[in-house]
């Protein structure tokens, strides 16, 4: 995991602190400094680890005003857990969504990257709020794999497969989100991830265009039409 | 999923004004919507479309919406069913409730 | 003057007492000592009897028994009314059984239709619960009993709290027919609330390491009650209840007589039937029942067993229930189904299936059910000479002719014409006529209710008033008459279903003054099971499974 | 009993229930049959709403964008369509700064739909904060047998408010998943009475996360909606920080107590059993603590 950590941020990568596999701190990214909340090794997110990285971002409006927060999600969900539920799970990953709103109407830049697992709501609860959003080859992105959506709809495995040569909202994988807009771009892992990682964040505005990208690369060909046809017919 | 289509002869409907179409009942478990809405082609029959999700009933489907077309003045009319395995009884009773909606006048 | 013996059993029986007297501190034997027990006391050959309905069982002693070695439990002929835990079946893939009598076997239908298939199934007889606790007393005495009760003193009186069911009806026999009667009691305690089995009745009693599972069976979430059922409910309440002042009554554990339950202090009220109908009840305790009773409809309830949940409620309401000089609820299964059958106007119930004939079934291929005590109410009680105003109603209009039988009982069965997932109710033949089903029961389809004991059949199109029908023929066409589209429906002549619907014996919705689109769940008097907690003043306490607040 | 409660209506029926008569204008109504691509692929029945009904409304003559989900169809799930609807309502509230409000009642992302839902769900939230931003209030009105659960739970927690009813429940995991996870000792998802004091409406309301509890009945809920109408919660720094140090105080309180009635005693309900029974006014008025 390190490695992945260097891979972007090289020796600045020491920067940052793994608490139960929980990544935050500041490092430098091609010769600028950078924030960095992210998961690593595919764990499973709960209240506890919701706050430390809203408790990171929090640190860096304060202290660091208009820094880039790049977002690593290797992340294989939430945990299913009674007393976080009880706790209130969803409100430690709305809060954590909050305070990224907060940095981002304070300047800062929101880059997410998905290095590995980016699945469900570990996802969604900071990875897919950011301004723009890569993922590298390798990484599985998607709702849930084909076998676990099959125990859950009674629909089997075969089919959901078959299907899913025609429907990549079904299929699991960084590639077939970036068809539904999901992610901008996918990148190889190589040497080149810092300066494209470097070169996202200059380019990241705060624009969602992943409806635009769902129609253009065929994956999502509804959604942008609804959403236009909706405020259209709100504006009459 | 199975597919039909079907007309019968029906009593012109009183189609009030104010209203474009109806819409009763939900597509779960048992149950099914109902969507009318007017059809300029023929005032003196009602053509049905149905998809179901539990094929093989098409009998017993066209026994109730046909006897629904002759208790009830529903000619001139299209109504469109998503089904999920609604029983006889409760597809009449969406239909009503869809026309019940259609001719009720607005306050 | 013969030199035979005639206290062969009595001194069998001190023999397997001595046996086990070293296990046990006067009658207590501690939990851990039960298999040494059982083996002590069981002997190769005996008739076994083990407590268990479809609400309570001796589940710790079953379980101690399934784990006993099949080389000293062996050649037993076991007798009991429901065949529902894992450890019954476990007695069977064992070999410890040599034969079976019982009643029911619900939720291990499957595995009884498995057993059977494989030879490991030898079945007596299936009977209904009053049939076998009568052979208790006939000629399938037991030799030894395994019981459960709620609490035991230390002189070893049992105490039976809400749920006597069956237990009286296997002490009885036994106890004086010099049998062993074991029991398992969730406490043992110095003094009891009541003794309802006194300790002449029992030799062993074990304080078992957990206690007894209860299941809420008779509950009803009147959430899951549908406008279909409600228009039911109405079609009844206009044309058998007002019809026939139908006064006392027993209900099904259906949501459509919940239904029913919970539209008496609406539409009953509204129809002025209060204190007119539904004033005698033989069921057991069900929520659905408080509204009504809250609103003054009932006079009295008996029943078979306790429903867990309404401990506190029944014992506040001692005018209605049956309660013990302690204040809380008692019933009693074998005397409850013995009112079910000779004292009731009605009895109302549901069916999976209905055939032709009017005969209904719950069995359904690859699943050996058998019968409950449906059928002990479910029919015409030859012997009954009492007159009311429904009996002698239904009767004139069953047996018009000279001489024959003043009265009837109403034996109505009420039923959608199809079950979820579409599957129709009503059937050319039912399931229960499959050859494996029949060869289980020696040739005879397991029929709940016969046709001929019906006397009115009730669906959302309307009611049927088989009890008037002259021949088979025109039954048929009633039935068919009132089976909406199911294939049997779809069957009906139109000319038959006018004619009989101008007789009478076919009555539609409008002919009842029933409007369908009343029929709606606001018509309830409580859609929810918090409604119920509401009405009952915050005495019915809901098992967690049914809270949803 | 003449009070119509909330729960036992449909989508369409609560909206009517709640809004001024007539005033309801649906956008993109069932005639336009705009319904899912995936349904009919697998077998199963579209609808033609696909599960919402979104228009412009009012309530007591003040303007407001609506949506209801219809729990019925596939668990009221959030699908390709579903998800652009609920996008272009927060959009067009957004723009106009008007109230949005959800009659919440789903189950999450359309799993039939796989990452397309899940990708909506996402959109969907950056909007709810463009409402936010414009000063736009973002009503989720939680009342429902199936709650708010998965993606819908956390755009729910982002909302400005959460009007809830003791039938309401929101959550991430739902309590057969967990089951599922944990284990039927840890957590028996066939206990309601637990299930539903874990996610609750009184459990939210007391640990303050929903800003109403009201009763199960539509007055209540259009009252209830009403009050929060002209308000609007912009989350700035302070908000957040003083948010990031509530929530770590009850992790830190509460983290290891597996038992709901415990965190109900620690936070001031003396008698657990009457409040669990309680009729919700009753319950905000007589039991719970009063609000700072």
């Amino acid at each position: 995991m390190t490695n992945l950590l260097a891979r972007f941020f090289g020796d600045s990568a020491s920067g940052i602190t793994l608490t139960d596999k929980i990544a935050t701190g500041y490092a430098s990214l091609n010769g600028s400094a950078v924030c960095v909340i992210g998961t690593v090794e595919g764990t499973y997110i709960n209240d506890a680890a919701a706050l430390l990285l809203s408790a990171q971002v929090l640190d860096c409006i304060e202290s660091k005003p208009g820094m880039p927060i790049v977002m690593l999600v290797d992340s294989a969900g939430q945990e299913p857990n009674r007393t976080a539920e009880m706790l209130g799970l969803p409100f430690y990953f709305g809060h954590l969504l909050t305070c990224l709103e907060v940095a981002r109407e304070a300047g800062h830049k929101l880059v997410t990257v998905a290095t590995g697992k980016a699945i469900g709501g570990a996802f969604l609860c900071y990875g897919m709020f950011a301004d723009a959003i890569y993922a590298l080859d390798s990484a599985s992105l998607g709702l849930m794999p084909v076998e676990a959506m099959s125990a859950v709809t009674k629909i089997p495995v075969a089919t959901l497969q078959e299907l899913s040569k025609t429907l990549p909202a079904l299929e699991f994988g960084a590639g077939p989100f970036a068809l539904l807009g999901g992610v901008m771009e996918v990148w190889p892992t190589d040497d080149s991830l810092p300066a494209k990682l470097s070169a996202a964040i200059d380019a990241a505005t705060t624009e969602d265009t992943r409806a635009l990208l769902g129609k253009e690369r065929g994956g999502r060909p509804q959604a942008l039409d609804v959403q236009q046809r909706v405020l259209a017919e709100s504006a009459a | 999923m199975e597919k039909f289509q079907q007309s019968f002869p029906s009593k012109q409907v009183a189609w009030p004004a104010s209203r474009k179409w109806a819409l009763s009942g939900v597509v779960g478990s048992g149950n099914l919507e109902v969507l009318i809405e007017p059809s300029a082609a023929a005032p003196a029959s009602v053509s049905y479309s149905v998809e179901t999700s539990f094929p093989g009933y098409k009998d017993s489907w066209l026994a109730a919406l046909g006897d629904f077309a002759s208790h009830y003045a529903v000619g001139g009319t299209t109504i469109t069913i998503h089904d999920q395995g609604a029983s006889p009884i409760v597809i009449t009773m969406r239909l009503r409730q869809a026309l019940d909606l259609l001719t009720s006048v607005k306050p | 003057m013969s030199a035979q013996p005639r206290d062969l059993r009595r001194r069998n029986k001190a023999a397997r007492i001595s046996r086990a007297s070293g296990l046990a501190s006067g009658k207590l034997v501690p939990h851990e000592r039960t298999a040494d027990l059982l083996r002590a006391v069981i002997e190769p050959g005996d008739i076994l009897c083990l407590e268990g309905d479809n609400q309570k069982q001796a589940d710790f002693l079953a379980a101690q028994l399934a784990s006993l070695d099949s080389s000293t439990m062996r050649d037993i002929h076991l007798v009991m009314s429901c065949i529902t835990l894992p450890e019954h079946i476990e007695l069977f893939k064992k070999g410890m059984i040599r034969k079976v009598d019982f009643c029911y076997a619900g939720p291990q239908g499957g595995a009884v239709a498995d057993l059977l298939a494989s030879g490991k199934f030898p079945i007596g007889a299936i009977h209904t619960y009053n049939e076998i606790y009568a052979r208790y007393y006939i000629d399938l005495t037991p030799r030894v009993a395994l019981i459960a009760a709620a609490k035991a003193d230390r002189a070893g009186n049992l105490f039976l709290a809400a749920n006597t069911e069956e237990t009286p009806a296997i002490v009885e026999p036994t106890a004086f027919y010099d049998g062993i009667v074991i029991a398992q009691v969730n406490e043992i305690v110095d003094e009891l609330p009541r003794i309802d089995i006194p300790t002449d009745q029992v030799d062993f009693v074990i304080g078992a390491p957990y206690p007894m599972h209860l299941t809420a069976l008779f509950t009803r979430d009147p959430a899951a009650i549908t406008d279909v059922q409600i228009l039911m409910a109405m079609v009844a309440i206009q044309g058998i209840y007002k019809e026939y002042e139908v006064e006392s009554l027993n209900h099904g554990v259906g949501f459509n007589t919940a239904a029913i339950e919970l539209l008496l202090p609406t539409y009953g009220e509204e129809l002025g039937l209060k204190g007119k109908i539904c004033k005698y009840w033989m069921v057991n305790p069900l929520p659905t029942m408080i509204p009504a009773i809250e609103s003054g409809w009932v006079e009295t309830v008996f029943s078979v067993g306790g429903e867990v949940g309404m401990e506190r409620y029944t014992a506040a309401r001692p005018d209605i229930y049956f309660t013990g000089r302690d204040g809380s609820f008692h019933s009693n299964r074998p005397m409850g189904q013995l009112a079910g059958h000779y004292a009731l106007d009605m009895f109302i119930g549901a069916s999976l299936q209905v055939d032709i004939h009017g005969n209904s079934s719950t069995v359904s291929k690859k699943r050996i059910t058998g019968f409950g005590g449906a059928p002990n109410m479910g029919c015409q009680p030859m012997g009954r000479r009492h007159p009311t105003k429904a009996w002698l109603k239904a009767g004139r209009e069953a047996n018009p002719g000279p001489g024959s039988i003043p009265g009837r009982k109403l034996v109505v069965q009420m039923v959608e014409t199809f079950q979820a997932g579409r599957v129709p109710t009503f059937v050319e033949s039912l399931d229960a006529q499959d050859p494996s089903i029949k060869a289980a029961m020696q040739g005879v389809a397991p029929v709940m209710i016969y046709g001929d004991d019906v006397t009115h059949l009730v669906t959302e199109e309307g009611i049927a008033n088989l009890g008037a029908c002259r021949t088979p023929e025109e039954r048929t066409a009633a039935i068919r008459g009132v089976a909406g589209y199911t294939p049997v429906g779809l069957k009906r002549s139109s000319a038959d279903t006018a004619s009989l619907r101008e007789r009478g014996i076919i009555k539609l919705p409008e002919d009842l003054g029933v409007s369908p689109a009343r029929a709606n769940r606001s018509l309830l008097a409580a859609q929810e099971v918090k409604d119920l907690v509401r009405w009952s003043g915050g005495l019915y306490d809901p098992p967690a499974q049914f809270v949803d607040w | 009993m003449s009070r119509v409660p909330y729960h036992e209506l449909k989508a369409r029926e609560r909206i009517a229930a709640i809004v001024d008569p007539g005033s309801f204008s649906e956008i993109i109504p069932p005639p336009e049959r705009v319904m899912s691509a995936y349904l009919p692929k697998l077998g199963i029945p579209v609808a033609f709403d696909d599960g919402i009904a979104i228009g412009r409304a009012s309530i007591a003559g003040k303007p407001l964008y609506l949506a209801a989900q219809v729990g019925q169809f596939v668990g009221g799930s959030v699908g390709e369509v579903h998800s652009a609807k609920l996008v272009g309502l927060l959009k067009s509230a957004a723009r106009d700064r008007l109230p949005c409000v959800f009659l919440v009642e789903s189950g999450g992302v359309r799993l039939h739909e796989g990452s397309s839902g899940e990708i909506g769900i996402a959109e969907a939230i950056r909007a709810v904060f463009d409402c936010r931003a414009a000063g736009a209030p973002t009503i989720a009105v939680i009342g429902s047998d199936i709650g708010a659960y998965g993606g819908m739970g956390i755009l729910s927690a982002c909302c400005d408010f959460r009007l809830m009813t003791e039938h309401g429940r929101i959550g991430i995991s739902g309590p057969i998943v967990i089951e599922k996870w944990m284990g039927k000792e840890a957590f028996d998802s066939s206990n309601r009475a637990l299930v539903w004091k874990t996610s609750g409406g009184k459990t939210r309301f007391l640990l303050g996360d929903a800003e109403a509890l009201v009763n199960d009945s539509t007055d209540a809920v259009r009252d209830g909606i009403l009050s929060l109408l002209s308000r609007s919660a912009k989350p700035d720094l302070a908000f957040v920080k003083a948010r990031q140090k509530f929530l770590q105080e009850r992790l830190d309180t509460f983290g290891k107590t597996p038992d709901p009635d415990a965190i109900w005693a620690a936070l001031g309900i003396r008698d657990v059993a009457a409040a669990t029974l309680a009729e919700a006014s009753e319950f905000v008025e007589s039991f719970a603590p009063k609000k700072p």
